[in-house]
C-alpha cells in the first residue's frame, strides 16, 4: 500500500526553481532512497514533504490524503518524522529535554519514557550525556541525537537527510544498522544519502534526483549495478 | 558612615520593593528576547497600558461601591486577573500584527516596529485617559496603605528600624509567587521546553509537531501578562502613573535583564532585585560616600557603571552560561 | 503606461529629459509659489530620481552637488520660507552624517549601538566648552575661551576626541557580543548624558541642566556664520567627505574586514582579521562623525543642554539606519532624510493642517484627540508601516557586481596554465 | 614543522583532548580520523588559536602558537575550513575570497579615501588574484554571487579557496568532503593533491571518508576520547586492532 | 494683502501661535497655554476683524525638547502672517529658541518661563509676564527661613535647566540669610520612586524640604515622604502649581509651601468669569498658566493693535509689533497687571506664596511679594 505519493511536485526558493515536476511513491514498509549530487534538491524534496517549503503546484498524498496544504507541525502531527540536514540540534536544550521534544505530540508519559529508553538501547553515548547541552555535542553525537529524537514521536515515516555525514564509519556502519532495523520493525523510511553505495544497498527502491528533476527509478540493487549510476554517483 | 548602616535595612526593603518590579518586567523582555531574539521594546509600553488598565478597574470599582464592600485582596485579585489576561491579549495581538509578518526579515528591522508600537501606545492610553478624566497624569485610589514597622534595629543595634508598605508587600509576595511559577513553567513542563526549543530554532522544533506560532504566542501572553499584573502593582505602590511610566522603567528592566543573562529567567529575576538595590543604595548613600562630588544622580550612572563592569568581565551576564560556539 | 514606464527605464536620454523637466517644475514651484512645503520636499526628491537613474555614476555625483548647492537654495531663497527650509536642510545633513556613522557601526560592522548620541554629545559640549566662559571654571589661560574662528579647527577635533571615546569605549566593551552591546553602549550614551548634565558641581564644567548658552557663531576671514543658509554649506561640505569616506572605505579591505566580521567573527578571524582592530575602527570612525557634527551643531544651536542627547535621540538615529537600510549607503542617506523632514517638517505641517481644519470647525475632534498632539503617534504608525512593507529597508544594500573583465587576467592565456603564480 | 607536546584541552569535567603529541612534516597529507567527539576539531581549534589549550605547546617551526590569536595564528601561515560551514553569507563568492587575502593587500587608509594608485593597484590585482583562487577550485561561474545562495559543495569548495587566499603554508581541513557524493569526493582528492603539488602546502584533513583518507593520507593519526590511540601508514592503521574497534568497524576494513 | 475692511474674505489673515509642550511629560501645562492664548484670540476676533483682520491660532508643539522648539522657530519665522508667539512652557527651550525669534523679528510672550537667563541675553523680541527665579527664589528663601524658622533645609532639584536654575536662587538666598543646607540631591524627570533620596533626607532630618521641579515628580515626592514619616514642611516653586500637585499627593499636600509667579485666577470677578469660560470652552478646570497663557495673548494682542494703528491701520512689520509689545507699560490682564521694562521683564511681576491646608487646589496664599 502507498503510503506517500507525491505528485507532479513543483518547488521554489524565490524565483529559482528547486523541484520540477517530481513524482515520488513511497510503500508502506519499504525503504526508499533518493539519490542525486550537491544541491539535485534532495533536501528540498524532504522539506516539501514535512511542509517547510510550500509547493507552488502539485499534491501530497499521506495515507489517502492530500496534505500539501498543511503546515509543518500538522504534518508531523500524522506521523512523518523528518530529520533534518545539519542535524539542527536544539543546541542550548540537554540530550534530554532534545529527546522530549521530539515526543512533544505524544501526551503517554510511560509511552515516551519507553521510547526513550529505547532510543538509548540505539544509542548509548546520548544515556552517558543526558544531561550535556546539545550544542556541545560532536557531529557524531549530534546525529545520533537527531534520529533519537526523531524517534521519540514514533512515527510511521521516517525521513533522513543524509544521516551518515561527518559520522565515523563505525558509526555509519550502526546506522545504517538501525535504518535496517527500523524497517525490520515495521517503520516506513525515506533516506536521502550522498553515500549512495550504502543507502542502495539496504534501500528496496532508489530514485534518483538531477537538477530538480527525477531522472531514474528502480529497485537498490538494480540501480546499485546501473552503469550511468556507477559513473556518476559511486565512482 | 553610621548614617549608612543606620539606614541600611529601610534602604534595603526599598531596594527589594523596586527590585521586584524591575524583576518581573524584566521576565517580560527575557522571554520575548529568548524566543524571537527581539528586544520588545513595546513591553514597557505593556507594563504601562496594566497599570492603566488597573487603576481604571480600580477606579470603576471605586465608583461601584466595591472598594467597602469587599476584601482588598480579592478585588486585587480580581484587579490582577482582568490586568493580565486583557494585556496577555494585547501582548499577543502586538506580535500578531507587527512582529509576526516580519519574521523572516532582518532582526534589526522588528526592533523599528517595537518602537512604532511603543509610540503608539503611549498616545493611545493618553487619548483614553485624557478623554475619560481630562487629564494623562493619573492618580488611583490607594488600597493597602497601611505601614508596618519592623525591628530591624533589633538585629544590629546601628541599624535604624525600617518601614514598609502593605503594598509593597503584596509586591514582593506576588513578585516571587510568579517568578517561581514561571521558572517552573519554563524549565519543567512541556511547553516550557517547546517555548525554549523554539527559541532556538523554529523550523526543527516545527518538525517535532510544536505549533510554532502557538507557542510565540503563548510566549507573548505570559510575558505580557506579567508585565500587565506587575504594572498593577505598580499603580498600587505608587498610586500615580502616567503614560511614559513604562519607557524609563522598560529600559532599567530590561538592563536589569541584561544583567542577569538575558533569556535567562532566573537571571532577569535576580538582574531585577541587584538593580533596584544598587539604585537605592545609590541614590541615598553615594552623596555621603563622596561628600557631595557625586551626589544622588549619579545612580545610574553607578547602575549602569556596575552593569558594564559585570559585562566585561562576564560578557554573557551574570546567569547565561557561555553557549560556545561549536567551531 | 507600462509600456512608457520601461521605455524610461531603459534609455539615458528619456530619463534626462524627465529628470530635467521634473527638475525644472519643482524649482518653478518652489521659486514661485514661495511657501510651498510640497514644492520644497519634491525638489529634494529630484536626487532620490537621479539615484535611480542609469547615468554614470560620475555624472550623478556632478548633477547632486548641482541640485544640493546651487538649484536648491536658489530656488528656495525667494520665499520668507528661505532660512526655515534651510535649517530643515542643515539639520538633515546633520542627521546623515550621524546615520552614516552608525552604519559604519551597526550596518557595516553588525556592533548594535544603542548609545550612538554620546559621541554627538561629545563633539557638541567639546565646542561648547571651550568657545564659551565655560571653560574659564576650570582654566584660566589667556588664550581662552576660543573664538568663532577657531570652529573650523574644532570640527577636526570634535572628531578626534569623539573617535578617542569611541576607543575608550570600544576597549573594555568590545568582549561583549550582539545585543549585550547594545546595552552596554546604550548604558554608555545614559553615562554621559547623566555626567554632562551633572558636572556643574563641584566645578562647573558643562553648565549642568542649564546647558550653555551664547556659543559663538564660526566666523571665517571675519565673515561670521550664523544663518542657516550659511551653515547648510558647512553641512554639505562636511557631509560630502563623511560620504567620501564611507564609501570608499566601505569599498577596502577595511570595508570588506568589517563585513567579515558581521558575518561571522570565527571565519574572520581565521581569514586574518584582527578582530578586536577592526571593530575598534568601525567605533572611532563612526563616532568621528557624529563627533564632527556635534561641533556644527553646537555652533547652529548657541545653546546646547542634555536633553539634546537623549536615548530617544541614539534610538532614532537607529532607526533612520534599519529603516533606509543598513549596510547601504544610499539607503541610509534617505532613510535619515526621510526621518528627518517627517518629524521636522511633515510631521508639524500635517497636524497644523489637521489643525486649522479643527480651529475652523471642518473637522469636531475633542481636544484630548487634538490633531497638535499626534505627532509621536503618526510616526510610530509610519514606522510600523514602513517596516512591515519594507522589511528590506528602502534602498537595500546591494552586493557589488564586478564585471567580468575586471577579474579575467588577460595576460594568462594559457588554458591550462591552472597553477596561480602570485 | 607543526609540533603539538601533551597539548591538552579541558572544558569543565570533559578532556577532550588529552596530552596528544604529535608531529606534522611538511609537504605531507596527513589525516586526523576518530570517533565522534573524539576531539579531532578540539586539536584544530587549539592550533588555529581559536580555543586556548589547557595545557601543552604548538610548535610551528621553532615557534610557540599558544596563546596567539586566530588572525596571529593565520599570519604565521596557518589556513583552515570549518565542519560546520562559516562563510560570510551574505557577501559574494569573490569579496570571501578577497577577505581571505587580507593581510597580504598592502595600502592605507589614505590611498583608500582618496583612490590612489596605491589603492588602485592593489584593489585591482586582488580581485583577478581572487578570481584566480575561485578559478583553482572550479567556482569561477559563480564569482558574483551571495556565498550562501551556492550549493553545499560549493560553499565547501570555496571555503577552501578563501583560505588559499591567505597564501598559507599549511592547510587544515576539517571534514572536506562531508556531505559529498562518491564522484565528488573523488574530484575533492585530486584537488587536495594539486594543491599540495602546487603550492608547495602541508595539509592536515580530519575525514571519516575512509576510502578518501586511506588513499590521499601519507601519514595518520587517530584520537578517540581525546587521546592519541594510533599513528602510522594508512596500511598500519587499517589493520590497527585497536583503530578497528574504535573507529574503522569491522564492515570498513572489508569495503575500503 | 489687501487691506478692505468690510469684505468678509477679503480680510488680512495674522496669525498668532503658541509654542509649547502638546505631547510628553509636560503636556497639560503647555495645553492650558495654549487653550487660554485660544480663549484670547477668540474674544478678540471680532475686534481685529473691525480693524480689517482675521485672528488664527497656530499652536506648534515644542514637545519640551529643545530641538523641536528651534526647528519650529524656523517654521515660524518663515510663516510671515505669523507676527507673535506665545511661549515657551521651558526656559530651556525658550533660550536657543528665541535666538530664533531675534534673528526673525518675531515677538515672543512668554507665560513661564522664568530663568534668568531667558531675559538676561537682551534679546529686543523676549518679554515675559511672570516673575523671575532671582526673585521667586530668595522671595521663597526669605518665607522659609524667616516665616517658617528653618535653620537646616535639604534641597532636592530634578536636574532640569528649570529646577537646577531656581535651586540655585534659593539655596544661596537661604544661606545668606543664615539656614544651613544639609545636602542637595537630585533627582530624574520620570521617576516614580524617590525613596532613595529621602532615605537620606531621613538621615539628615532637616527642618524643612526645598523641591526645585514640576509637579509630577514633586507629588510623588511628597507621598513617599509623608509615607516615611517626614513630616517637616516642603516647600517648592511655581512647577508645583498645579491642580495635578493635590490629585497626586492627597493629603500629602499639607504642609507644603509653594512660591508661585502666578496669581490665583480666581481672587477676582474677572479671573472668575475667565474660568467659567474656559470651562465652558474647553469642558476642563484652569492650570495655573492657563490664565497666563490668556494674559500673554492678551499683552501680544494689545501690541499688535498698537502697531497697526501706528502704520495707518495696515499690517505692520514684526520689528513694530516687537516694539510695540515691549512698549507696553500698563496692560491689565485677568490675573496680572503687565508693563515692560527695558530687557522684557514684567515690572508687575510678583511671587504669590501659598500653602495647602486641606488637599484641595488651589492652595491658600499666605504671602505675596512685590518687587
Ligand atoms: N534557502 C535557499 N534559498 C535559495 N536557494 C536554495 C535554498 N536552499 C536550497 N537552494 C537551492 O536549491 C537547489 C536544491 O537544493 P537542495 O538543498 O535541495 O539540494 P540537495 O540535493 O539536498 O544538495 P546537498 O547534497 O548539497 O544537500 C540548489 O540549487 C540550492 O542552491
Ligand atoms: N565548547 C565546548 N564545550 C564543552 N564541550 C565541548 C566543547 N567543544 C567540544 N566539546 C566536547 O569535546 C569533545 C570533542 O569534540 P570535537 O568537536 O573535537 O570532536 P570531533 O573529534 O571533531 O568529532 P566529530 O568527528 O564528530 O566532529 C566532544 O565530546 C564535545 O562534546
Ligand atoms: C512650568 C514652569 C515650571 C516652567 C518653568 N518656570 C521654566 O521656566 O522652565
Ligand atoms: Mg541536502
Ligand atoms: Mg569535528
Amino acid at each position: 500500500m502507498t503510503l506517500l505519493q507525491l505528485k507532479e511536485i513543483n518547488s521554489f526558493y524565490g524565483g529559482i526553481q528547486a523541484l520540477k515536476n517530481i513524482n515520488i511513491d513511497v510503500n508502506e514498509g519499504e525503504i526508499v532512497t533518493l539519490i542525486g549530487s550537491n544541491g539535485a534538491g534532495k533536501s528540498t524534496t524532504l522539506k516539501t514533504i514535512s511542509g517547510q517549503v510550500k509547493p507552488k503546484t502539485g499534491e501530497l498524498i499521506y495515507k489517502g490524503e492530500n496534505i500539501v496544504k498543511l503546515q509543518s507541525h500538522e504534518i508531523a502531527l500524522k506521523g512523518i518524522a523528518h530529520v533534518p540536514e545539519g542535524r539542527r540540534i536544539f543546541s542550548k536544550l540537554t540530550v534530554k529535554e532534545n529527546l522530549e521534544m521530539g515526543a512533544f505530540s505524544v501526551k503517554d508519559k510511560k509511552l515516551i519514557a519507553a521510547r526513550m529508553e529505547m532510543a538509548f538501547d540505539y544509542f548509548p553515548r546520548l544515556k552517558e550525556r543526558i544531561n550535556q547541552k546539545g550544542g556541545t555535542m560532536s557531529g557524531g553525537e549530534q546525529q545520533m541525537l537527531a534520529i533519537g529524537r526523531a524517534l521519540m514521536m514514533g512515527p510511521s515515516l521516517l525521513m533522513l537527510d543524509e544521516p551518515s555525514m561527518g559520522l565515523a564509519p563505525i558509526i555509519v556502519e550502526q546506522i545504517f544498522e538501525i535504518i535496517e532495523q527500523l524497517n525490520k520493525q515495521g517503520m516506513t523510511i525515506l533516506l536521502v544519502e550522498q553515500n549512495a553505495y550504502q543507502a542502495l544497498q539496504i534501500a528496496h527502491r532508489g530514485y534518483v534526483i538531477q537538477t530538480g528533476e527525477i531522472q531514474m527509478v528502480g529497485e537498490g540493487k538494480t540501480l546499485m549495478n546501473n552503469e550511468e549510476i556507477k559513473k556518476a554517483y559511486l565512482a | 558612615m553610621n548614617e549608612i548602616i543606620h539606614t541600611l535595612p529601610q534602604v534595603l526593603i526599598d531596594g527589594l520593593v523596586l527590585g521586584a518590579v524591575y524583576a518581573i518586567v524584566a521576565l517580560g523582555y527575557t522571554m520575548v528576547y529568548g524566543i524571537l531574539e527581539l528586544i520588545n521594546f513595546a513591553h514597557g509600553e505593556i507594563f504601562m497600558a496594566g497599570a492603566f488598565i488597573g487603576t481604571a478597574v480600580l477606579i470603576t470599582f471605586t465608583g461601584l461601591g466595591f472598594l467597602s464592600s469587599l476584601p482588598a485582596i480579592l478585588l486585587l485579585a480580581i484587579v490582577l486577573i482582568i490586568a493580565s489576561v486583557l494585556t496577555g491579549f494585547l501582548g499577543m495581538g502586538i506580535e500578531r500584527v507587527a512582529y509576526r509578518p516580519l519574521r523572516k526579515a532582518p532582526k534589526l528591522i522588528t526592533l523599528i516596529t517595537a518602537i512604532g508600537i511603543s509610540f503608539l501606545l503611549q498616545d493611545i492610553v493618553r487619548f483614553i485617559a485624557e478623554l475619560k478624566e481630562g487629564n494623562y497624569i493619573i492618580t488611583g485610589p490607594s488600597l493597602f496603605a497601611g505601614q508596618h514597622q519592623i525591628n530591624t534595629s533589633s538585629i544590629l543595634s546601628s541599624f535604624g528600624n525600617a518601614q514598609i508598605k502593605s503594598a509593597s508587600i503584596i509586591i514582593l509576595v506576588v513578585a516571587v509567587v510568579m517568578m517561581i511559577s514561571l521558572d517552573y513553567f519554563i524549565n519543567k513542563t512541556k511547553w516550557g521546553t517547546a517555548m525554549r526549543a523554539v527559541a532556538q530554532d523554529r523550523e526543527t522544533a516545527s518538525l517535532m509537531s510544536v505549533n510554532v506560532n502557538k507557542v510565540i504566542s503563548l510566549t507573548f501572553f505570559l510575558g505580557s501578562a506579567l508585565g500587565g499584573a506587575t504594572g498593577v502593582l505598580f499603580a498600587l505602590q505608587y498610586n500615580t502613573i502616567d503614560p511614559y511610566i513604562g519607557f524609563i522603567l522598560g529600559l532599567k528592566a530590561f538592563t536589569a535583564a541584561v544583567l542577569g543573562g538575558i533569556g535567562n529567567i532566573r537571571g532577569a529575576m535576580v538582574g531585577g532585585f541587584l538593580i533596584g538595590i544598587i539604585e537605592m543604595f545609590a541614590a541615598a548613600n553615594l552623596s555621603t560616600i563622596t561628600h557631595g562630588i557625586f551626589p544622588s544622580e549619579y545612580k545610574d550612572v553607578f547602575a549602569f557603571g556596575i552593569l558594564i563592569l559585570v559585562l566585561i568581565f562576564k560578557p554573557e551576564g551574570l546567569f547565561g552560561k557561555p553557549v560556545a560556539e561549536k567551531v | 503606461m507600462n509600456n512608457l514606464f520601461a521605455q524610461v527605464k531603459q534609455s539615458n536620454k528619456l530619463q534626462a529629459i524627465f529628470l530635467t523637466s521634473y527638475i525644472v517644475v519643482t524649482v518653478l514651484g518652489l521659486f514661485l509659489l514661495q511657501e510651498s512645503v510640497t514644492a520644497f520636499l519634491l525638489i529634494l526628491f529630484s536626487l532620490f530620481l537621479l539615484y535611480k537613474t542609469n547615468f554614470p555614476v560620475k555624472l550623478k555625483w556632478s548633477l547632486g552637488i548641482l541640485i544640493l548647492t546651487l538649484v536648491m537654495p536658489f530656488a528656495a531663497s525667494q520665499g520668507s520660507a528661505f532660512e526655515s527650509y534651510m535649517g530643515v536642510a542643515t539639520l538633515v545633513g546633520i542627521y546623515v552624517a550621524m546615520a552614516l556613522g552608525l552604519n559604519v557601526v551597526v550596518g557595516l560592522a553588525g556592533l548594535l549601538d544603542l548609545g550612538f548620541v554620546a559621541f554627538f554629545a561629545i563633539g557638541s559640549y567639546t565646542y561648547a566648552i571651550f568657545s564659551t566662559n565655560q571653560v574659564q571654571n576650570f582654566l584660566k589661560l589667556d588664550f581662552l575661551p576660543f573664538s568663532g574662528s577657531s570652529f573650523w579647527a574644532f570640527i577636526i577635533i570634535g572628531g578626534i576626541i569623539a573617535a578617542i571615546a569611541g576607543v575608550l569605549l570600544g576597549i573594555p566593551v568590545l568582549r561583549v557580543k550582539g545585543d549585550y552591546l547594545a546595552i552596554v553602549t546604550l548604558g554608555f550614551g545614559e553615562i554621559i548624558r547623566i555626567v554632562f548634565n551633572n558636572l556643574d558641581k563641584p566645578v562647573n564644567i558643562t553648565g549642568g541642566a542649564q546647558g550653555i548658552s551664547s556659543i559663538p557663531s564660526p566666523t571665517i576671514f571675519g565673515y561670521v556664520i550664523s544663518d542657516s543658509s550659511q551653515f547648510y554649506y558647512v553641512v554639505l561640505v562636511v557631509l560630502a567627505i563623511v560620504i567620501l569616506g564611507v564609501t570608499r572605505l566601505q569599498d577596502s579591505k577595511l570595508g570588506r574586514s568589517w563585513q567579515a566580521v558581521r558575518e561571522n567573527e570565527i571565519a574572520a578571524q581565521a581569514s586574518g582579521i584582527h578582530l578586536v582592530r577592526t571593530k575598534l575602527i568601525a567605533f572611532a570612525i563612526g563616532a568621528s562623525f557624529s563627533g564632527m557634527m556635534g561641533v556644527v551643531f553646537a555652533a547652529k544651536q548657541m545653546f546646547i543642554d542634555p536633553t539634546n542627547f537623549t536615548l530617544l535621540e541614539s534610538i532614532t538615529i537607529l532607526v533612520m539606519v534599519i529603516l533606509g537600510g543598513m549596510g547601504s549607503v544610499p539607503g541610509v542617506i534617505l532613510g535619515a532624510s526621510l526621518v528627518t523632514i517627517l518629524n521636522l517638517q511633515v510631521l508639524t505641517e500635517v497636524t497644523n493642517y489637521l489643525n486649522q481644519l479643527t480651529l475652523d470647525g471642518v473637522l469636531n475632534i475633542p481636544s484630548a484627540l487634538s490633531p497638535s498632539k499626534m505627532q509621536r503617534m503618526i510616526f510610530g504608525l509610519i514606522l510600523i508601516l514602513v517596516a512591515i512593507f519594507r522589511p528590506q529597508g528602502l534602498l537595500p544594500a546591494r552586493n557589488k557586481v564586478v564585471p567580468k573583465e575586471d577579474v579575467v587576467d588577460q595576460t594568462v592565456v594559457d588554458e591550462n596554465q591552472r597553477s596561480v603564480s602570485v | 614543522m607543526l609540533k603539538t607536546n601533551n597539548l591538552t584541552k579541558s572544558f569543565g569535567g570533559l578532556t577532550a583532548v588529552n596530552n596528544v603529541n604529535i608531529e606534522i612534516q611538511k609537504g605531507s597529507i596527513t589525516a586526523v580520523i576518530g570517533p565522534n567527539g573524539a576531539g579531532k576539531t578540539t586539536f584544530f581549534n587549539m592550533i588555529t588559536g581559536v580555543y586556548t589549550p589547557t595545557s601543552g605547546e604548538i610548535l610551528l617551526g621553532e615557534e610557540s602558537l599558544v596563546g596567539l590569536k586566530p588572525h596571529a595564528v593565520s599570519k604565521k601561515g596557518i589556513a583552515r575550513t570549518f565542519q560546520n560551514i562559516r562563510l560570510f553569507s551574505s557577501m559574494t563568492a569573490l569579496e570571501n575570497v578577497m577577505v581571505g587575502m587580507h593581510q597580504h593587500l598592502k595600502y592605507g587608509v589614505f590611498s583608500t579615501i582618496f583612490h590612489l594608485p596605491s589603492y588602485k593597484k592593489a584593489e585591482k590585482a586582488a580581485m583577478k588574484e581572487a578570481y584566480k583562487w575561485l578559478e583553482y577550485v572550479g567556482l569561477s561561474d559563480v564569482y558574483n554571487e551571495e556565498s550562501s545562495s551556492l550549493s553545499y559543495g560549493a560553499q565547501r569548495r570555496l571555503e577552501i579557496a578563501r583560505a588559499l587566499a591567505s597564501k598559507p603554508s599549511i592547510l587544515l581541513l576539517d571534514e572536506p568532503a562531508a556531505g559529498m557524493n562518491p564522484k565528488e569526493t573523488k574530484e575533492l582528492t585530486d584537488l587536495i593533491y594539486q594543491m599540495r603539488d602546487d603550492l608547495n602546502l602541508t595539509i592536515v584533513l580530519i575525514e571519516h571518508d575512509m576510502k578518501l583518507v586511506m588513499e590521499i593520507s601519507e601519514y595518520l593519526f587517530v584520537l578517540d576520547h581525546g587521546e592519541k590511540i594510533a599513528e602510522g601508514k594508512p596500511l598500519e592503521i587499517r589493520n590497527n586492532q585497536k583503530v578497528i574497534e574504535a573507529y574503522l568497524g569491522k564492515s570498513a576494513v572489508t569495503t575500503a | 494683502g489687501c487691506n478692505n475692511g468690510g469684505e468678509k474674505d477679503g480680510n488680512t489673515v495674522i496669525k498668532i501661535a503658541t509654542n509649547t509642550p502638546l505631547s510628553g511629560n509636560n503636556a497639560i501645562l503647555g495645553d492650558s497655554i495654549k487653550l487660554g492664548a485660544q480663549l484670547a484670540l477668540d474674544d478678540q476676533k471680532a475686534a481685529f476683524k473691525k480693524l480689517g483682520f482675521d485672528l488664527k491660532l497656530v499652536p506648534y508643539d515644542d514637545q519640551g525638547d529643545p530641538k523641536k522648539g528651534v526647528a519650529n522657530a524656523e517654521q515660524l519665522g518663515a510663516d510671515k502672517s505669523i507676527l507673535g508667539v506665545v511661549g515657551h512652557l521651558n526656559s530651556g527651550v525658550a533660550i536657543p529658541a528665541s535666538v530664533k525669534y531675534e534673528k526673525d523679528h518675531l515677538v515672543m510672550v512668554s507665560p513661564s518661563n522664568t530663568a534668568n537667563e531667558v531675559t538676561d541675553r537682551g534679546l529686543s523680541v523676549v518679554n515675559r509676564i511672570c516673575a523671575r527665579d532671582d526673585f521667586q527664589g530668595p522671595a521663597g528663601a526669605d518665607f522659609a527661613v524667616n516665616t517658617l524658622k528653618a535653620k537646616k533645609i535639604f534641597i532636592i532639584q530634578d536636574k532640569t535647566a528649570y529646577g537646577t536654575g531656581l535651586a540655585n536662587e534659593f539655596k544661596a538666598a537661604a544661606e545668606q540669610l543664615g539656614a544651613e543646607i544639609l545636602g542637595e540631591e537630585g533627582i530624574s524627570v520620570g521617576d516614580k520612586d524617590f525613596n532613595g533620596v529621602l532615605n537620606n533626607v531621613k538621615a539628615k532630618n532637616p527642618d524643612l524640604v526645598f523641591f526645585g521641579g514640576l509637579y509630577a515628580e514633586g507629588g510623588i515626592l511628597l507621598k513617599q515622604a509623608r509615607d516615611k514619616e517626614l513630616n517637616m514642611p516642603f516647600m517648592g516653586g511655581d512647577g508645583m502649581d498645579s491642580s495635578g500637585l493635590v490629585d497626586i499627593a492627597g493629603d500629602a499636600v499639607k504642609n507644603f509651601y509653594y512660591t508661585s509667579v502666578a496669581g490665583d485666577t480666581l481672587k477676582t470677578d474677572n479671573g472668575k468669569k475667565f474660568a467659567e469660560d474656559y470651562k465652558a470652552k474647553f469642558k476642563k478646570n484652569i492650570e495655573s498658566f492657563s490664565s497666563y497663557g490668556y494674559d500673554s495673548a492678551g499683552v501680544l494682542l494689545e501690541g499688535l493693535k498698537d502697531a497697526i494703528e501706528n502704520s495707518d491701520g495696515k499690517t505692520p512689520s514684526r520689528e513694530d509689533v516687537a516694539a510695540a509689545v515691549r512698549a507696553i507699560q500698563d496692560y491689565k490682564g485677568v490675573v496680572t497687571e503687565v508693563g515692560f521694562d527695558d530687557k522684557g521683564d514684567n515690572k508687575f511681576a510678583k511671587v504669590f506664596i501659598y500653602t495647602f491646608k486641606e488637599a484641595k487646589y488651589p492652595g491658600t496664599q499666605v504671602g505675596e511679594v512685590t518687587k
